[in-house]
């Protein structure tokens, strides 16, 4: 039951107040056309699904309903920082 | 191996137990295998078990990181059915649903396989177009189903509640007669006990670390116990199955999120079928312990903690007091989660991949139990002979590149 | 009836129970008395009633054993009827006034249950004896299940209707804590003095946990004054909640703590008034855990006999209950707590056989306290096997070796009636575990310990393995301070001075978990570890044997601590057993994992108060009550309620349903299509946007004007459709399909805010605001001219596809010329509040014409008529614009990839032989296809058939006189005029041609009507 | 309570309804209305509702808002500023809803056009939502039965500032704002509204509770 600090809001809040929105940070190629369906499937399906450090999207469904990404560790659940859409995460999987 | 019967029972019981084989040996690892299975779950177990019983291979190892059985096998719901609604998935699951049908004589091992039936309820139109749909195909492959009224459905379920009055009333179901529960730890202990008594080595306690290539070829796995060589490799490994790609350095189409699931205390026989339903969430059966086994949802996030949210299981027992208004009064003993790898499609991936002598299975998402036998069966035709068993052609990992997508959403939902 | 005849073990009054007022209650169908603050089982102990149920396995006669949530055997069925409870615990159970409880198992009862017979085979009852057999023959199985079912379960549940509600409180605080005994009551007060909101809750019916039986004294007080004290003191914060009779059944991630409040349990089978249980989801700042601690019972031969009790919980039912339950007492022990019991026994005035110690050397406190009593303290032995039916004669005891793995000599015989033990302590670790903390085994404490916090928590306690009074407090006044300073507030250091009591030098206990017996465990008699589930140490033993290793494999394969009581005293005990088989040390082994509830959880509770009507929300629209006054029959549709059909007297549906097509194809019909969602879309980039989300272009879209979409996944399937209105520059109105309103709205955000932040543009959802009557046929334009006379509703003025502002009805609307009938259509909007108003006015405007109003039945069938699709209904999830037979909706020369377009060139979108949308027409005009039909082009074909598509849609059309059907099928737009067959389950196989998917006006003359 | 009335808010038809103990809710007219009730739900009447999109950077776009609403515009999060009738509550960072008691949604959004310039976004929500006030010893109780927010932590209300958050209400969302004499506002979707009548009823009942307007 996670309490998920919404940066808009600048509180910590129930998970109830969330709908959880994908993995963070993959951008839609500029030029789909260009791209071969093994790209083009890899952008639409394939995932990181990472075991540890996570960077994902929540939207603020029933708050404020902005999106923004948090930093996640996914065996622990513990939230380790939320930060803006268009922000970089100060915590990777790299320096964790 | 010493067969199982009543007579062994007995005379077992006259020198007080002492004398009984052991059900698996705890062999230490060779250097090499033929075939290094990844993973001790029931599939893993089941793959190791037909390539040794149909295809002939004997150096065959199963690695486990823990104990046998001990992922999705030990904690899911036990539910068993194959009414689903493509040709592709209703062929794979009926192949298990055929192999269930005499496995416990098969395995001399009793998994207590229980035809007790399955309803799938409707509450709303297009719920119910979605099973006259479902139930159609299903019949047109050969799969036993029915649409069956309210009133079908309190016979086989006396306690439901089919009131037109309630919040999400019921419209109808599919009632496959054949689909039941079977017990999930005998499922993994009898197809390992058949596994190593054709020559699989179990290994248990042995963590894969790394999975070893040569010139884009499978030659073995790194493992907290050293190399083990193997000239194939095949991976089994639900909950964990992004991380065992990664170390081939390959992607899946796979999220992995928690997925709960509660007993009740044990009452006595209350409930003599499985009874799901998408729409309110929920899905319940009693064991022959007598504890009412129910299935909740997956959590929305992303997780490999073995537990989810709370909440998740607040609305599970909603939906449960909504269909069985008397269970209100019964009480929760115990809820766990596992970890689900779901495909976007909700279909499985049982695919050959890019290296060389590297296979997955995997991306059951919640309905892998019940494909255990034929998982395994095919999983073990695929790897044996490396190339697509006719069933799991449709499930290969390049769909997600084609869009040949088998969208079994309806049929999985919560549905397992 | 007197009490002093019945209540034969009735010493007086305890600390929490008045002897002077008796409480009337049934047992197994007798009559019994017990007294104001009883339990159930100190009420039975009171009476001598020995056996309270048979076992789930072997159906053994079983007694009490514990006196709280530890309890495995007295698992009662409370009451009958439909608030009937199955399997609480006796122990915790307080007693009321008429209370009726009976056994969960035996038959005929509990004193002669033919059950037992089977106990006598026991011995081929092993570990996993159903893997083993009931396999052959193969057809019998189901037989054989069916009576191994029949054994199975413990209680019955309820078969009506719950009659009791619950509910739930979402609280929030800084400082939680679990567990009022001494170190919780203290950590409460050091925290609440900080000014922090604390929440301090235990699962008893009074605060004080140990204290309650306890003869010590504190700060001067006897404990249980002492109790009171600090209570009233708690009580005066009124920063302070104190939740009595409430268990923390679960700790979930980010300190959420699930805690369940028994309000009336207590007073009656049903709640009087106010809820039966209450459900609180606490999120707290901070932890403090002080859940105390269970003696571990010792495991010997026959130990399950009823007779057979722990320690503390003799104690526990002598000074906190007044009752003595039974003459002669033995222990049997390995620690010196046990001796209080002795002492406290001998007290009152009732025999101690023995205190059996298997330590050789003893030399603590209470040991001379109780040999100072007179107490015959036997050293170095052991009680091996108790002896008697269905209640201890006997206690049969034998010299031990030093670490008491062995007997040295010969056994003999102490009579008695009771057997107390201890076998030592167990922390309750329960809820530190549940948040993934790892156990620690500490030699010292003889226990599994919490392991490193994982939340923002800290044990107190004897939950800690503290275990003397003064280190409780101390470790209590300590952690509440703490956690109060890490929620914000205070300082961290502790306020009140450390409360004072007397202390007793104790001596190590033995880690003993099996007293040997002079036979192995596999010969011996039965030596019970959980006593519910019937697991013997030589069932533990068995289990390893056969190659089970893993202690959760054991814990599976024996089913040790699957219990109702979740293996609270057994566990332990097993686990050490199991270390010792296999040879390795308790650490090595570990623990199984342990898991919500620590206490069994009423469903009810869990699901508070959303059952029946509040299970779900219903959504109604303004004109709702109108429907259901004029019969409508409804619809769910997501969580709206619309009408579904308007019945009137003596109609069927299939009568309605003509009835209102026709309205509306001859003259002019009705439909409150409010549930439509609807968003405003304003901003410099809202064209832009707007033309990215759907597949064809709103760059050139005028003010005035509306156009039809469809939006994709990204994935290329179809997601939802409809109109979409340019209301002026930069400013949009988008219809989204009702079910899909919420959905689409968050799909604009998530590309505008994390694709495109760059795009100005607003979305506001304006679904609620608005409520949209349809009038459509023939005599909509007349219907609409009563009531509007601010527009020209003349079609070059106001041509299909466009809107209009003006007055209709007097208030200020929005009407639109879209129609989702095929006929003349003005959907017309006015503001929620008047949507009533506006709507009767509407009917009363169009009474002359036969206004009809209908509901989504018939606008189902004119839509079908016209071939027009609903999403979710004629697409699933795998249809694509080209499949729907739709590809004029694709813009061709739109600059940017709108979202879904790139999946649509994938080679399985562009393959051939996809499913497409076409009409099918029954061969024989009357046969209605069913919705869910599957299509085969061979009738002929053996099973398993080749399946083409299936149809989506289908009725009968009152207006053209035949039934029509929307289907998918593989390549069927090339099939145009085929015939297609639908094999039923009833048997019957229909044939159909494949025709066009638009049967009626198919040019689409009459939405355009002058 | 009349049926025929022009304007029907969307608690219209709960108006005189009432919960007490063991009667979920009753819509029975000799109901006494003196009778205590613990938890008195009143809604308010037709107001205006605009939902209001700008940038809360722009200076320019923040006083021209004060400048037409008499009332300042709340930029940091959890604040509603108001005065006598205008409310105008912190929805997100870009994003408020400005209530006027009584008033007139077209007028107020035009005056709000006249001097606003940009990309803004106003939009009149009157019909979709409405504005309920929750009083008496009840009402504590009875939003932690409803909402998982922490409402006790909303910002302190005093004169001319209350606290506001937005949470879910039962199985539908509510937005929630405290007022300096205890009670509690809620704004409420109108198509929920009923289910969310529904709810308070059965969750005052234990008080007794009454809806009016």
């Amino acid at each position: 039951m996670l309490l998920i600090h919404c940066p808009h809001c600048r509180e910590m809040r129930e998970e109830e107040e969330f709908s959880y929105s994908g993995e963070a940070h993959i951008t839609r190629p500029l030029q789909p056309e260009l791209l071969t369906d093994e790209e083009w499937g890899d952008y639409l399906f394939f995932r990181t699904n990472s075991k540890g450090i996570h960077h994902e999207m929540w939207f603020h469904a029933v708050g404020c309903r902005r999106y923004f990404n948090v930093t996640r560790d996914t065996l622990s659940y513990e939230i380790l920082e939320s930060y803006l859409i268009g922000t970089q995460p100060t915590i990777t999987g790299a320096t964790s | 191996m010493k067969k199982y019967s009543a007579f062994s029972l007995l005379k077992n019981a006259l020198s007080y137990h002492e004398n009984w084989q052991k059900v698996w040996r705890n062999p230490t690892p060779k250097a090499e295998y033929d075939v290094i299975v990844v993973g001790g779950g029931g599939h893993g177990l089941a793959t190791a078990y037909y390539l040794a019983k149909v295809h002939g291979l004997t150096n065959i190892a199963v690695i486990e990181k823990g104990y046998l059985g001990g992922g999705n096998t030990a904690r899911n719901t036990t539910i068993i059915r194959s009414n689903y609604l493509w040709d592709e998935a209703a062929q794979l699951y009926e192949l298990s649903m055929k192999l269930w049908e005499g496995l416990s004589q098969e395995l001399n091992y009793n998994v207590m396989f229980s035809q007790r039936g399955v309803l799938n309820l409707g509450h709303n139109l297009q719920d119910m177009r979605d099973i006259e749909r479902r139930v159609n195909a299903n019949r047109l492959n050969g799969i036993d189903g029915e649409v069956v009224s309210p009133h079908r459905i309190k016979e086989i379920a006396p306690l439901i509640n089919i009131s037109p009055n309630s919040r999400y009333p019921i419209l109808g179901a599919s009632w496959q007669p054949r689909g039941g529960t079977a017990r999930h730890d005998a499922v993994a202990w009898g197809y390992a006990r058949g596994a190593d008594a054709l020559g699989v080595d179990l290994i248990q306690q042995t963590e894969v670390t790394g999975i070893r290539r040569q010139n884009g070829a499978v030659v073995g796995v790194e493992t907290t116990k050293g190399f083990i060589g193997a000239r194939k490799v095949a991976c089994v490994t639900a909950g964990n199955s992004s991380v065992v790609a990664a170390m081939a350095g390959l992607r899946l189409p796979v999220e992995s999120r928690p997925l709960q699931a509660l007993v009740s205390e044990p009452v006595k026989p209350c409930l003599d079928t499985v009874v799901m339903s998408n729409a309110v969430h929920g899905y319940i059966s009693q064991s022959d312990k007598g504890d009412l086994v129910i299935g909740a949802g997956v959590d929305s996030y992303n997780g490999y903690g073995q537990r989810g949210s709370f909440h998740v299981i607040e609305h599970t027992v909603q939906a449960i007091c909504e269909l069985f208004p008397a269970f209100s009064r019964v009480r929760m003993n115990r809820q766990w989660g596992g970890i689900v790898d779901t495909c976007p499609d909700a279909c499985p991936i049982i695919s050959k991949t890019s290296v060389e002598g590297l296979y997955f299975n995997c991306g059951w998402g919640t309905g892998g139990f019940k494909a255990t036998p034929g998982s395994g069966y095919v999983f073990a035709d695929t790897v044996a002979n490396d190339r697509p068993h006719t069933l799991a052609a449709p499930f290969t990992v390049d769909r997600f590149n084609s869009g040949a997508l088998i969208d079994e959403h309806g049929a999985a939902g919560v549905a397992h | 009836m007197s009490t002093a005849v019945t209540q034969k073990n009735r010493t007086g009054s305890g600390s929490c129970t008045d002897a002077s007022a008796p409480i009337q209650f049934t047992f197994n169908g007798k009559s019994y008395q017990g007294v104001v603050g009883d339990t159930l089982a100190s009420a039975l102990l009171a009476n001598g009633v020995d056996v309270v149920g048979r076992s789930f396995k072997y159906a053994r006669p079983r007694g009490i054993v514990g006196h709280g949530a530890e309890e495995p055997n007295g698992i009662i069925q409370l009451g009958s009827g439909a608030a009937t409870v199955p399997n609480l615990k006796a122990t915790q159970v307080e007693l009321y006034p008429g209370l009726e409880a009976s056994s969960v198992n035996g038959w005929p009862n509990v004193d002669f249950d033919l059950m037992g017979l089977i106990g006598a085979f026991g011995r081929l009852m092993p570990p996993g004896f159903y893997y083993k057999t009931f396999m052959y023959p193969k057809k019998l199985w189901m037989t054989y299940e069916h009576f191994i079912r029949q054994a199975a379960g413990l209680g019955a549940t309820p078969v009506e209707n719950d009659p009791d509600s619950y509910d739930k409180l979402n609280q929030h605080c800084d400082v939680l804590v679990v567990g009022a005994g001494p170190a919780g009551l203290v950590a409460a007060r050091e925290a609440a003095r900080t000014g922090a909101r604390v929440i301090i809750a235990d699962e008893q019916a009074q605060f004080g946990g140990s204290l309650l039986a306890s003869k010590q004294t504190i700060d001067g007080l006897a404990a249980t004054d002492w109790v009171t004290a600090m209570v009233a003191e708690l009580e005066a914060f009124d920063n302070v909640q104190l939740l009595p009779r409430s268990t923390a059944f679960g700790y979930y991630d980010h300190n959420f703590m699930a805690i369940l409040e028994r309000r009336s349990d207590h007073l009656g089978l049903t709640a009087a008034q106010g809820t039966r249980q209450r459900l609180h989801r606490v999120r707290a700042r901070q932890v403090v855990l002080a859940a105390g601690a269970f003696e571990r019972p010792l495991v010997f031969a026959q130990n399950d006999i009823p007779g057979v009790m722990a320690a503390t919980s003799v104690t526990t039912y002598i000074n906190r209950y007044g009752v003595v339950p039974g003459t002669k007492l033995v222990i049997c022990t390995t620690n010196d707590s046990a001796y209080q019991t002795a002492i406290d026994w001998h007290q009152a005035g009732r025999e101690v056989v023995a205190v059996v110690d298997t330590r050789s050397v003893l030399d603590g406190d209470l040991v001379a306290a109780a040999k100072a009593l007179g107490i015959n303290v036997i050293a170095g032995h052991g009680v091996i096997e108790a002896q008697g039916g269905k209640r201890v004669k006997r206690a049969l005891i034998a010299p031990l070796n030093d670490d008491g793995s062995a007997v040295t000599g010969s056994a003999r015989r102490l009579d008695c009636d009771l057997i107390a033990t201890s076998g030592g302590w167990s922390p309750a670790i329960h809820l530190s575990s549940h948040t993934g903390a790892k156990p620690i085994w500490d030699e010292q404490i003889v226990g599994f310990r919490p392991g490193a916090s994982k939340q923002q928590e800290r044990s107190a306690g004897a939950c800690r393995g503290t275990y003397s009074l003064a280190g409780c407090l101390a470790e209590g006044a300590s952690a509440g301070a703490e956690a109060a300073k890490l929620a914000g507030c205070g300082d961290g250091n502790m306020h009140f001075p450390l409360p004072t009591c007397e202390e007793y030098a104790q001596q190590p206990q033995q880690a003993l978990f099996l007293v040997p017996h002079t036979k192995s465990a596999s010969r011996a008699p039965s030596q019970f570890v959980d006593f519910q589930l019937d697991v013997t140490a030589g069932g533990v033993e068995l289990a390893v044997r056969e190659g089970f290793e893993s202690v959760e494999h054991v814990k599976r394969y024996t089913a040790l601590g699957f219990g109702t009581d979740q293996g609270k005293l057994g566990n332990i005990n097993g686990m050490a057993i199991l270390a010792n088989a296999l040879g390795q040390s308790i650490a090595e082994t570990g623990t199984t994992i342990f898991r919500p509830s620590y206490t069994p959880t009423t469903f009810g509770a869990l699901a508070g108060r959303d059952v029946n009507q509040l299970f779900d929300p219903e959504r109604y629209t303004a004109v709702h009550r109108w429907h259901s006054d004029q019969g409508a029959k409804f619809e769910d549709v997501g969580q709206w309620k619309r009408p579904w059909y308007f019945p009137q007297a003596g109609e069927s549906m299939h009568d309605a349903v003509n009835r209102e097509c026709l309205a509306v194809r001859n003259s002019v019909g009705i439909l409150d299509a409010s549930t439509l969602g609807k968003i405003d879309i304003q901003g410099p980039d809202a064209a832009e946007f707007i033309t990215r989300m759907y597949t064809n272009s709103y760059l050139k879209l005028a003010p005035g004007k509306c156009r039809y979409g469809v939006m994709l996944k990204e994935d290329g399937m179809i997601f939802d459709d409809g109109v979409c209105a340019c209301l002026g520059e930069n400013h949009y109105l988008m219809f989204t399909t009702t079910g899909g309103a919420a959905g689409v709205l968050s799909w604009l955000e998530l590309w505008q805010q994390t694709e495109w932040p760059a795009l100005q543009v607003y979305f506001t959802s304006v679904t609620d605001h608005w409520t949209t009557a349809t009038v459509t046929g023939p005599n909509a334009r007349k219907v609409i001219a009563k009531v509007c006379n601010d527009i020209d509703l003349s079609n070059e003025a106001f041509p299909f596809m466009d809107w209009r502002d003006g007055t209709v009805a007097g208030i200020k609307a929005r009407v639109f010329r879209i129609s989702f009938t095929g006929e003349l259509s003005y959907e017309v909007n006015v503001p929620a509040h008047y949507g009533r108003q506006v709507w009767e006015q509407l009917i009363a405007a169009g009474e002359e014409f036969g206004i009809t109003p209908y509901g989504t039945e018939t606008m189902h069938v004119l839509r079908a008529e016209k071939g027009f699709i609903i999403v979710g209904q004629d697409t699933d999830g795998s249809m694509t614009p080209g499949d729907m037979n739709m590809d004029w909706v694709l813009g061709k020369n739109k600059a940017f990839s709108y979202i879904g377009k790139r999946s649509l060139d994938r080679s399985d979108t562009v393959r051939e032989n996809r499913k497409q949308l076409v009409g099918l027409k029954t061969l024989e005009p009357a046969d209605v296809l069913p919705e869910g039909a599957q299509i085969v082009f061979d009738p002929k074909q053996q099973i398993p058939m080749s399946m083409q598509g299936h149809v989506t849609s289908s009725y009968y059309s009152a207006c053209l006189g035949h039934s029509i059907a929307l289907a998918v099928v593989k390549g069927g737009l090339e099939r145009m005029g085929q015939k297609v067959y639908c094999p039923l389950a009833d048997g019957r196989m229909i044939a159909a041609e494949i025709v066009s998917s638009v049967f009626y006006d198919p040019k689409g003359e009459r939405h355009h009507v002058g | 309570m009349s049926v025929d009335s022009k304007v029907q808010t969307p608690l219209h038809y709960f108006h005189g309804v009432f919960g007490r103990p063991g009667i979920e809710s009753d819509s029975s007219k000799l109901f006494n209305t003196d009778v205590e009730c613990g938890l008195v739900i009143k809604e308010a009447p037709l107001s205006a509702h605009l939902n209001v999109r700008g940038d809360a950077g722009d200076a320019g776009f923040c006083k021209a808002v004060a400048d037409v609403l008499g009332v300042a515009l709340p930029t940091d999060p959890g604040l509603c500023n108001h005065n006598d009738s205008i409310s105008i509550y912190w929805l997100g960072p870009s994003e408020w809803c400005v209530i006027a008691l009584g008033g007139d949604a077209a007028e107020l959004e035009a005056a709000l056009r006249a001097k606003l310039s940009g990309h803004v976004s106003i939009v009149d929500i009157s019909g979709g939502q409405t504005l309920i006030n929750l009083r008496g010893h009840g009402v504590e109780t009875v939003l932690k039965k409803s909402t998982v927010c922490d409402f006790e932590a909303l910002p302190m209300a005093k004169p001319g500032q209350r606290g506001v958050t937005q949470s879910t209400f039962a199985k539908a969302s509510a937005v929630i704002s405290n007022r300096c004499d205890g009670s509690y506002d809620l704004i409420i979707r109108r198509s929920f509204a009923d289910y969310i009548a529904q709810w308070l009823l059965d969750a005052g009942a234990e008080f007794g509770c009454r809806i009016e307007r």
